[in-house]
């Protein structure tokens, strides 16, 4: 019989009266990849901080947690801080926080070796996870996010630890960057024979990186197995919406949006071009959107797909090129353009901040009536406004402050609020991106009810292929300010033509 | 350091967890209640102190009494009963105090609203203006103002908030950047808003609580400001303040003769109050301050 | 590119200031003539002459441009009370007030940086209370009065003003330690004001790191507490301490006017508050040039240092 | 408490170890010093641009004049000249300079250096910067040998004998090429006086040392020094601690504090300082155009009068001026008794609120319904003790009389403003006055007043009145002592009648010393004389030593130790304290 490497019986934290862990008995054999998932809130960070002990003074922990045998809780401070990072490091979430931002990235790996009086040398380590010798003398903010990553995972084996856990390694990176980081972590893992504990929100990534997979939802373990079996028959029904909430792409189960007539167009972009001072971030884009057509514009960050919308919706001047919408050319400035604004709206990725805190969400819906001069009758058009984005009865929700509501609720507050000035276009940036895995499934739903109800045609605007396919009728990627393929959904995600393309299709984890 | 103090401190409630938060808000409910009864002090105190008392010609008391049964703070160098004295100055000090925050405070907000909502060659000026009076060393520019106005509680006034808004400017300022960056701006925008809409639906409410709190702190900055002048001999001769009560003493030989009695309690009542309201400013600022 | 930028922008406040030093000391009211030979038999004839002499009976203008050209040149021109040229005025005066300024600041910046981290990193502990609550009671108290109460608490055990006795022996130790005697209260008078606000920034700049990710970090490599506030914390932190420091060092040459005047410390907040009563318009000018380009020069190295610091900010 | 305990042990031993070698220093001999303490800043050494009062006492003891004025009775006597002789036409004067007198470098005073001073200040326009007044009626200055010198004047001058001008040696300025740049600090500075000034820094001290060539014979200790005060206030609090030994200028509270000091003498002397209150009586320019916007009332001369019967002045003596004062009538100090004037009983305007109040009414101002008559503005200096407190008491006297004031206290630059541009209706002013009344009753004779820009005037109180003009042109061609002090009474009856000003008082000049380490000090005149501000250099030249025993600068070390020690203690300690934490700061988190 092997000692697991790791082993928590039942372990439960809470802060206050507030239980955040209930309960929970996990165990892990030296060697064995294991995934955690569940969405924000679940409690999973936390039964990962709490192996090193790392929570906050104020939290309260019960049971046991046994490292190689040992219970972390009861370690003399000089026994723990032996322990920490020999037996088992920690991958950091969001490595542009967790690494010093004052020091050379080299010297912060080095320090837990000196601290600890293993061998080895800081240009092996970087040359492990992929990373020239050189960029030890650099400092955090001189790496991008991946090289970042890549850091953080040289500095976790920098001790030869036998256990890493890894805390949502590659959350803000992007599909292709996350593509390669997940490679090293795989291959060293498995070269070293590690031990890895992955915690994520995202299935896919857990499913390309984990054996096994355990699944917590509000502080409690609701399912364990061979992720395969999870994935495949999950029997917890959190599990099952958090594995429909990532859409594989080609699979028509996924696919919701029901084939839409041929279109007349509504916009047009022709020959776009803006720019940022010296750099130019749309270089000659064409792009139509019919009446009532779903369109989906990917690409990476950086690809200029967000200073597209801005222009399309007249909040940025092109440099040069043409936005025509119903047959006009859209104004610049003055009262037409404010006239325009009423046809298009907008609706933003992160929808606690696009909504004022200090506003309800009666104020933050009539806000558009009220700029436009349409405050006859606010109260009946606003109720109509907030039912028909589907918070139902009204009357609940407008007095209601934005920190009162959930991601979801507050993102259809931000679509009533576009909805009470009966646009024809809807520009999504993100609309989905930060919202918890089951709640998004809702929005998409959402936003196809609408354009089969009011004809409403839409823009989205992610980096998220599935969502694409998911939604759209058509897709637009998007790559260093050009739109370098467009077409049906079918035709771009099934039968990529462009390099470009073909290989965001690959980054994307397979289930 | 110099009766102008800024207020770079002015961050120290945010960050502060729960613990440290409920520290503060005990902390600021004292200061309110010192402040409450200062304020109940100066408005009504003057009513029942009989005219003679403060009055050099009529007193009739030996000076420079230590505190004893007659006076239980002594008297001054007239003979005035100090502990009237104090309670005469309260009323000065918090008039000066108050109205020069607001002041100081009404100009900071303006140009820092106006230089961060409108870009541009006026806000580009209003910024280099607001730069160079961030430069002027405060005390400086507030003697040498007080020196070219005539005498009075209005001078005194204009030469502090005239040259201690930069910092609420700066920080105005700033804060209106960083709400006008807020996606819900951008959405506000979007909707077809103007700058009337921007400002007056986002940006001055959410400035205002900091604006707030930055108009408690700046009051006690001011009512120090006021002290130094008056130290300096700057202020209004006519009127009894802390600030002047000091300065009496030190013109009168308080410190040789060790008359402790005399230069003790004006000091002493600028530091409760100014205390006082850096303790409420602190408290507020906990509160309005998000918490992340 | 960047220094470049700062450079001219402090370049254009010096100009602002000369200019604005200008015409605001000329609207102080007093014809210096009249305060120079007040209580003195003068005739009419010998003001007219005082006048010409240092060119008062010209226009405005001229006055300006004369003062303006001299300035590029580093003429500040002749002081009225002191008959000798203002920038060899200055010159003396700053000697006192670097020492003052600068033996206080640099006692307020190690007490201040290290009273601040240590009340900081044990938030809410009885040493982090008393700490914070001093430093704000310090904060309020006004610095006269703060001098006024050490002159009459500490009694005969330290001179009551200026820098120097006159009957020391001249060899330099004793010179030394009659000037470090002279010093003590002025110094801990400027300390304990300057020293609370060092604390509490300090105190607010790192408990805004407190809860930064990168010290999970360093926690979870297994580092002492100590360590990773001295490695992690404290380098971080203490940046906008540092610029602070410098910032309020410039402000400090001019702030030191009250502490001066109380202890008659023969510096430029001294030199200042005489100058008034003249009013001796170069002296004022020339001072007001000097503190504010202190601060603009200040300024000008918190940047720099700034950057030196922080490997975030590109300075050059 | 461990910590804390072994420090205040170790500055304790620190202390006690200290103090043994600055016991042990007191043997060696240590020069005799009188330190002065002064409030007013230094304009400059130049003798020929110093026109600070301070300089100018400095200056009086760096350089002798041609003629000094005698300790105890100020009569004129023997300066670097100890004959002088006038022509019958009183144009032309012989001044003899005895052999033997020498500069402070050894080298002979002579006539030559007497002339070159004189026609220095005749040739350079800026060499008149300070004493030009002097000589403005000159004609000619020669040295005919190098025992006499002759000057002849445009016009008769009485101050023929009160030429307060430093004589400067040729040998020494004769190489000077600019007036105007020279500082005259070449250390030691060559001078004739009793002291010679060795070290100047500005803002902080001056030091001379004993002239051991002075004519009249060294003074009997070692070094003078002059110490700068920021305020009045410090200075006492210095002399109390025995920091300074002479300290002036002092308040009367400051005074009191003295009282019964160990080791601290206090003298209290008749001032050369009135106080005046300025009653504006229609200014107008000197070609007779108003300026100024003072209340019509004030122009007649009933109301004016009203107004100072009002004042009490034995009640101002007593509670604004402690006592330390005497009650105001003329122009001129008692202290210069000879040329002092008391009002008669016929003259005298007795303090009589009821009187001034018929008077107002005769005069057709009756008071209105609300009880005033009409308001008037006080302006004052604001941060002098005196126009704070004494505004206070005159707008209670006024007020008995129906007439409410206005109180402005303002800068002195603003004081100065107001009274220039008439701009007032009552002001404080104050004068010192000379030996010599002529300047003081100059102030007020119609000439003074500004030409039709405003501007070029020096009047004190815009009073022009023909009768004392007469009387002005009169006494200035007097030279029978006698009959010119009948005028000079006369011209200040007419003043005090005409109230152009109400004299309030003349203070006294409150000085102390201390007397553990001066024995004595002369004063001028003997009897009720002042120290400092004298006209000469007795107080400081003739300063007996109380003997060397007294003179001791240990007593400080304990202290200045103790500064030091207090610094390296907290250093101590804190470095400890880290240290003691690092060793525990292990087990924590």
């Amino acid at each position: 019989m092997i000692k697991p490497s790791l082993e928590l019986k039942n372990l439960s934290v809470h802060y206050g009266h507030k239980r955040v862990v209930h309960d929970v008995n996990l165990a892990l054999e030296p060697g064995q990849t294991l995934g955690l998932a569940g969405e924000s809130g679940s409690g999973k960070s936390t039964v990962a901080m709490s192996v090193l002990r790392l929570l906050p003074r104020t939290a309260h922990v019960e049971g046991e947690i046994l490292l190689d045998g040992d219970d972390v809780r009861t370690m003399s401070w000089g026994r723990l801080r032996a322990v920490r990072w020999a037996s088992a490091s920690i991958v950091f979430q969001g490595a542009m926080h967790s690494l010093n931002p004052v020091q050379r990235v080299g010297e912060q790996i080095a320090e837990p070796m000196r601290l600890h009086g293993t061998g080895g040398s800081v240009g092996e380590l970087l040359e492990q996870v992929e990373l020239p010798l050189g960029k030890a003398r650099a400092y955090p903010h001189e790496l991008s996010g991946g090289q970042k990553q890549r850091v953080m995972i040289a500095m976790a084996l920098a001790c030869g630890p036998r256990l890493v856990i890894a805390d949502e390694p590659t959350t803000a990176l992007d599909v292709v960057v996350q593509a390669q980081v997940l490679g090293v972590l795989k291959r060293l893992v498995a070269e070293q024979d590690l031990g890895l504990l992955m915690i994520s929100h995202d299935l896919s990534v857990l499913a390309e990186t984990c054996d096994d997979l355990a699944v917590m939802h509000r502080g409690e373990l609701v399912e364990r197995g061979r992720t395969r079996e999870v994935i495949a028959n999950p029997r917890h029904p959190h599990t099952a919406a958090l594995t429909a909430a990532f859409p594989v792409i080609g699979d028509p189960a996924h696919r919701w949006a029901e084939p839409a007539p041929e279109p007349q167009p509504l916009l047009e972009v022709r020959d776009l071009a803006v720019d940022y001072g010296r750099t130019r971030a749309v270089d000659g884009v064409d792009l139509t959107i019919g009446r009532g057509e779903i369109v989906a514009l990917v690409g990476q960050s950086g690809s200029g797909k967000t200073t597209l919308a801005r222009t399309i919706m007249g909040l940025r001047t092109p440099s040069s090129g043409r936005v025509i919408f119903d047959g006009v050319e859209v104004p610049r400035k003055g009262k037409a353009l404010k006239a325009f604004r009423r046809q298009v709206q907008l609706v933003l990725q992160d929808p606690a901040s696009a909504l004022n805190p200090r506003h309800t969400v009666h104020d933050a819906v009539a806000e558009g009536l009220r700029v436009h001069g349409l405050a006859d009758d606010e109260e009946s058009q606003v109720t109509a406004a907030v039912e028909r984005a589907e918070l139902r009865p009204a009357s609940l929700y407008l007095e209601a402050l934005p920190h009162e509501l959930s991601g979801g609720q507050q993102q259809r507050v931000v679509i009533a609020g576009a909805l009470v000035l009966q646009p024809r276009l809807l520009v999504a940036d993100e609309p989905v991106a930060s919202l918890d895995a089951s709640v998004r499934g809702e929005i998409v739903a959402l936003l196809l009810r609408l354009r089969r109800e009011l004809g409403l045609a839409s823009l989205i605007i992610t980096h998220d292929l599935g969502l694409a396919w998911q939604i759209a009728d058509r897709v637009a990627v998007m790559h260093q300010g050009k739109i370098v393929e467009q077409g049906s959904v079918e035709q771009v995600l099934l039968n990529p033509t462009h390099d470009y393309t073909r290989a965001l299709l690959r980054a994307v984890p397979q289930v | 350091m110099t009766g102008f103090r800024t207020r770079w401190f002015s961050r120290v409630g945010r960050g502060d967890g729960a613990v440290g938060g409920f520290l503060a808000h005990r902390a600021g409910v004292a200061g309110a209640v010192v402040l409450a009864v200062a304020a109940l002090v100066a408005v009504i105190a003057p009513l029942f102190i009989p005219a003679d008392a403060l009055d050099v010609t009529r007193v009739s008391d030996a000076p420079w009494q230590a505190p004893g049964l007659g006076h239980w703070l002594g008297t001054d160098h007239a003979g005035r009963s100090v502990a009237l004295l104090v309670v005469q100055g309260a009323g000065t000090s918090l008039f000066v105090g108050l109205t020069a925050a607001v002041l100081s405070v009404g100009i900071g907000t303006l140009v820092g609203i106006v230089s961060g909502h409108f870009g541009g060659l006026a806000a580009g000026v209003l910024l280099r203006v607001t730069d160079f009076f961030l430069v002027l060393p405060a005390l400086v520019l507030a003697i040498a103002l007080s020196t070219v106005l005539p005498r009075g509680l209005g001078t005194i006034v204009l030469a502090i908030g005239l040259t201690s808004w930069p910092s609420t400017a700066r920080m105005v300022r700033a804060q209106t950047l960083t709400i006008e960056a807020r996606p819900f701006v951008e959405r506000a925008r979007a909707l077809g808003g103007g700058h009337g809409h921007v400002i007056g639906r986002h940006v001055l409410p959410s400035v205002l609580p900091l604006v707030l709190v930055n108009a408690t702190l700046a009051v006690a900055s001011a009512i120090v400001a006021e002290s130094t002048l008056a130290f300096l001999g700057l202020g209004d001769p006519t009127r009894i303040s802390w600030g002047a009560m000091v300065h009496q003493a030190q013109l009168h030989g308080a410190v040789p003769q060790r008359a402790w009695w005399y230069l003790l309690p004006p000091g002493l009542a600028i530091v409760v109050v100014v205390l006082a309201f850096t303790l409420v400013g602190r408290a507020l600022e906990a509160v309005v301050t998000p918490k992340r | 590119m960047r220094l470049a930028g700062r450079l001219g922008g402090a370049a254009v406040s010096l100009l602002m200031v000369a200019v604005l030093g200008f015409f605001l000391f000329r609207v102080v009211p007093g014809d210096p003539v009249v305060s120079m030979t007040r209580g003195r038999p003068t005739t009419a004839a010998m003001q007219a002459e005082l006048r010409t002499q240092f060119g008062l009976d010209r226009p405005l203008v001229e006055q300006f441009w004369h003062y303006f050209t001299g300035l590029l040149r580093g003429d500040m021109g002749t002081s009225f009370t002191f008959r000798r040229p203002v920038a060899d005025v200055i010159l003396e005066r700053l000697g006192p007030t670097l020492l003052l300024v600068g033996t206080s600041t640099l006692i307020a910046v190690v007490l201040g940086l290290w009273l601040g981290v240590r009340a900081a990193w044990r938030r809410d502990s009885g040493f982090d209370r008393a700490t914070t609550g001093v430093s704000l009671t310090l904060w309020a108290v006004p610095t006269f009065w703060l001098g006024m109460l050490l002159m009459m608490a500490t009694g005969d055990l330290f001179p009551s003003r200026g820098m120097r006795d006159t009957d020391t022996a001249p060899d330099f130790v004793s010179q030394a330690l009659d000037v470090g005697h002279h010093l003590v209260l002025p110094s801990l008078t400027l300390v304990a004001v300057v020293c609370a606000e060092y604390v509490l920034v300090m105190r607010s700049s790192l408990l805004e790191e407190m809860h930064a990710p990168y010290l999970t970090t360093a926690r979870a490599k297994g580092l002492r507490d100590d360590l990773v506030r001295r490695r992690h914390a404290v380098p971080n932190a203490v940046l906008p301490a540092i610029t602070l420091v410098f910032l309020r060092f410039g402000l400090v040459v001019a702030g030191a006017i009250t502490t001066e005047t109380v202890f008659s410390w023969p510096g430029l907040g001294l030199l200042f508050y005489d100058a008034l009563t003249g009013p001796d318009y170069f002296l004022l000018q020339g001072l007001l040039v000097v503190t504010a380009g202190a601060v603009v020069v200040m300024n000008l190295l918190a940047d720099v240092l700034h950057g030196v610091l922080d490997p975030r900010v590109k300075v050059v | 408490m461990r910590v804390k305990s072994s420090a205040l042990l170790a500055i304790a031993t620190t202390l006690g170890v200290s103090a043994a070698p600055a016991t042990a220093q007191e043997q060696a001999p240590t020069p005799v010093i009188l330190k002065v303490a002064i409030t007013q800043q230094i304009d400059s050494m130049n003798p020929f641009l110093a026109v600070f009062q301070s300089s100018t006492e400095i200056g009086r003891l760096m350089y002798d004049y041609l003629t000094a004025y005698a300790a105890d009775d100020q009569r004129v006597t023997e300066g670097l000249a100890n004959r002088w002789e006038p022509s019958a036409d009183k144009l032309t004067w012989t001044f003899t300079v005895p052999e033997g007198k020498k500069w402070s470098d050894g080298q002979p005073i002579t006539a030559q250096d007497v002339a070159f001073t004189y026609n220095l200040m005749l040739t350079d326009e800026v060499a008149r910067t300070a004493n030009g007044s002097f000589v403005t009626n000159f004609a000619s200055v020669a040295a005919t040998d190098d025992k006499t010198v002759v000057v002849k004047t445009k016009a008769p001058q009485v101050t023929m004998l009160a030429l307060d001008i430093p004589i400067v040696p040729k040998h020494v300025w004769e190489k000077v090429t600019s007036v105007k740049d020279y500082t005259n600090e070449q250390m030691p500075v060559v001078g004739s006086g009793p002291f010679v000034l060795t070290e100047h820094v500005a803002g902080q001290f001056i030091k001379l040392k004993a002239n051991k060539n002075y004519w009249r014979g060294a003074a009997k200790y070692d070094e003078l020094h002059f110490v700068y005060f920021q305020n009045s206030d410090a200075a006492v609090q210095a002399l109390a601690k025995g920091e300074v030994d002479l300290v002036n200028r002092m308040a009367p509270a400051q005074y009191e504090s003295l009282e019964g000091k160990a080791g601290v003498t206090r003298n209290k002397a008749q001032g050369r300082r009135f106080t005046e209150l300025l009653i504006n009586p229609g200014a107008q320019t000197r070609t007779g155009e108003p300026i100024g916007d003072g209340n019509p009332a004030l122009k007649d001369v009933r109301v004016r009068r009203a107004i100072a019967q009002a004042i009490d002045l034995d009640a101002l003596v007593s509670r604004v001026n402690l006592g330390y004062a005497e009650k105001g009538a003329g122009l001129v100090p008692p202290v210069f008794d000879k040329w002092h004037w008391q009002p008669g009983t016929s003259e005298q305007r007795e303090f009589d609120p009821a009187a001034a109040n018929a008077a107002l009414d005769a005069a057709g101002f009756p008071r209105r319904p609300d009880g005033t008559r009409f308001g008037l503005r006080l302006i004052g200096r604001a941060g002098r003790a005196y126009d704070e407190q004494a505004s206070e008491y005159l707008k209670r006297s006024m007020s008995e009389i129906g007439i409410p004031l206005d109180v402005r206290l303002v800068t002195d630059n603003q004081l100065n403003e107001v009274t220039t541009a008439a701009t007032y209706d009552l002001a404080f002013s104050g004068w010192a006055t000379n030996v010599d009344p002529d300047f003081i009753l100059s102030l007020h004779t119609c000439a003074q007043r500004p030409g039709a820009d405003g501007k070029g005037g020096t009047t004190d109180a815009y009073f022009c009145d023909e009768t004392y003009d007469k009387l002005y042109a009169q006494q200035l061609s007097e030279f029978d002592e006698g009959k010119r002090v009948e005028i000079v009474k006369q011209m200040q009856a007419r003043f005090y009648d005409q109230v152009p000003a109400v004299v309030l008082a003349y203070e006294n000049a409150l000085e102390a010393y201390r007397s553990d380490h001066f024995a004595r000090f002369t004063t001028q005149p003997a009897e009720g004389g002042v120290i400092m501000a004298q006209n000469g250099m007795w107080g400081y030249y003739g300063a007996e030593p109380a003997g060397r025993a007294a003179q001791s600068s240990g007593s400080r070390w304990p202290g200045l130790v103790l500064g030091g020690v207090v610094i390296a203690g907290l250093v101590v300690v804190s470095v400890l304290y880290a240290r003691r934490r690092n060793a525990t700061a292990g087990e924590r988190e």
